[in-house]
């Protein structure tokens, strides 16, 4: 079952991200993670000037990967443990 | 199917909660040290400590940081770094970590990595490779509170 | 002639006592710990522990080592020993070192080299390099004794 | 002022040696390290059996080395610390 990129996705945000998104959630429609690149910087003001990186079904995407729908999609600055 | 089941499952594949809110507690590390006494195949325990600096940035002094995370997927990679460890070495008995989430002050502890093992080179090399591999790989957050109520946000190098 | 003063006397000139009789208590190093909450320059604690193992040799399994030493000479080496990780990591906000005395049964802790610095590297190298050294040059004696009342003297390889 | 070989000096001994030796220490003459070996094996039965050393004044003698009985001398067993 193919999903539209009208439905849209809930889309998880961290730290510095989420700041300054003024939310820790969003609901995007995106058919792929460069896709969801653009939305995010129609919703986050700076966007582009910070540093991040997007996780689907927790594992880190490098370069661009097709969306679904039914991923756990996170948006995640950089990681400060320990 | 069933998975398929390994000898080494209970010590390794547990999905276990790291985080803990608020600051480790010293006593809460003598009482981990202290539950090793009857494992009487071990001889050395190298335990790595976090602590909160009170850096000082722009001038102006960080107080504390607190932590957050994107829990779930820090815990499957944990397991995976968990997994990758006893692989790694294979001697090693055991492998204690907690990480603190909420507002941890300048001076508290926020991070503990312990490993035993029968001999002192898998314990020393399993610490070091694991607090590496947590501070690349888990989603974990730090806001710096510096003096007078402003924040940075930390991130590793 | 009065000896030349180094800023750095305090920390690294005493001539300490490593030696306790009896096991090392997790509470003393819960205590140890909990001391370095006030220098909050400190970012990371890296501690090894020596637990007695219950080997087994020709059969029979090691209930104890009985540790005695050369106190004045090891004591010596240990002053240099601390000297001279000082000199290699400048950065080492401090060092602590305890090894047991007198009869240590297994799963007892006999052995702690605790480091403290700003930055992790520093903290881990300095108890990976300390931990080895007094390992090989201090004069200490461990006799295992064995089950059923026999005995055999501990050596490093 | 030099001192004669027939001076004796106290010599210490630690673990397994002093265990053999069945004291402590041992009085005895000797004007260098080797002497001083030689000494010892006709105290201790078995001593060229076993691993040790020999400390002057806290530090490890490596190959001969004259004493003028003014010295700390002590017979050392492998070490087993840590």
């Amino acid at each position: 079952m193919r999903r539209t990129i009208f439905e849209p996705m809930k889309v998880l945000l961290f730290g510095l991200i989420a700041e300054r998104a003024g939310t820790p959630t969003l609901e995007l429609s995106a058919a792929s993670t460069n896709e969801l690149k653009v939305r995010l910087a129609e919703h986050i003001e700076g966007l582009a000037a910070l540093t991040y990186a997007i996780a689907v079904d927790h594992r880190m995407v490098i370069g661009n990967m097709p969306l679904n729908g039914h991923e756990e999609v996170a948006v995640l600055p950089p990681f400060a443990g320990g | 199917m069933m998975p398929t089941i390994r000898m080494n499952d209970v010590k390794t594949h547990r999905k276990r909660d790291i985080f803990v809110e608020g600051p480790i507690d010293p006593a809460f590390i003598a009482g981990s040290i202290a539950k090793h006494a009857t494992r009487t195949d071990i001889g050395a325990h190298e335990i790595f400590l976090g602590q909160v600096r009170a850096d000082v940035i722009d001038g102006r002094t960080v107080e504390a940081i607190e932590y957050s995370t994107y829990r779930d997927m820090a815990l499957e990679r944990m397991t995976a770094i968990r997994e990758e460890a006893f692989t790694k070495w294979p001697g090693m008995t055991c492998l204690h970590v907690h990480h603190s989430l909420g507002t941890i002050k300048a001076g508290e502890l926020c991070f503990m990595v312990f490993a035993s093992a029968p001999h002192r080179q898998s314990a020393r090399e399993a610490v070091a490779w694991v607090v590496d591999r947590i501070k690349a790989d888990l989603p974990i957050f730090g806001k710096e509170i510096v003096e007078g109520g402003g924040h940075i946000w930390k991130r590793n190098t």
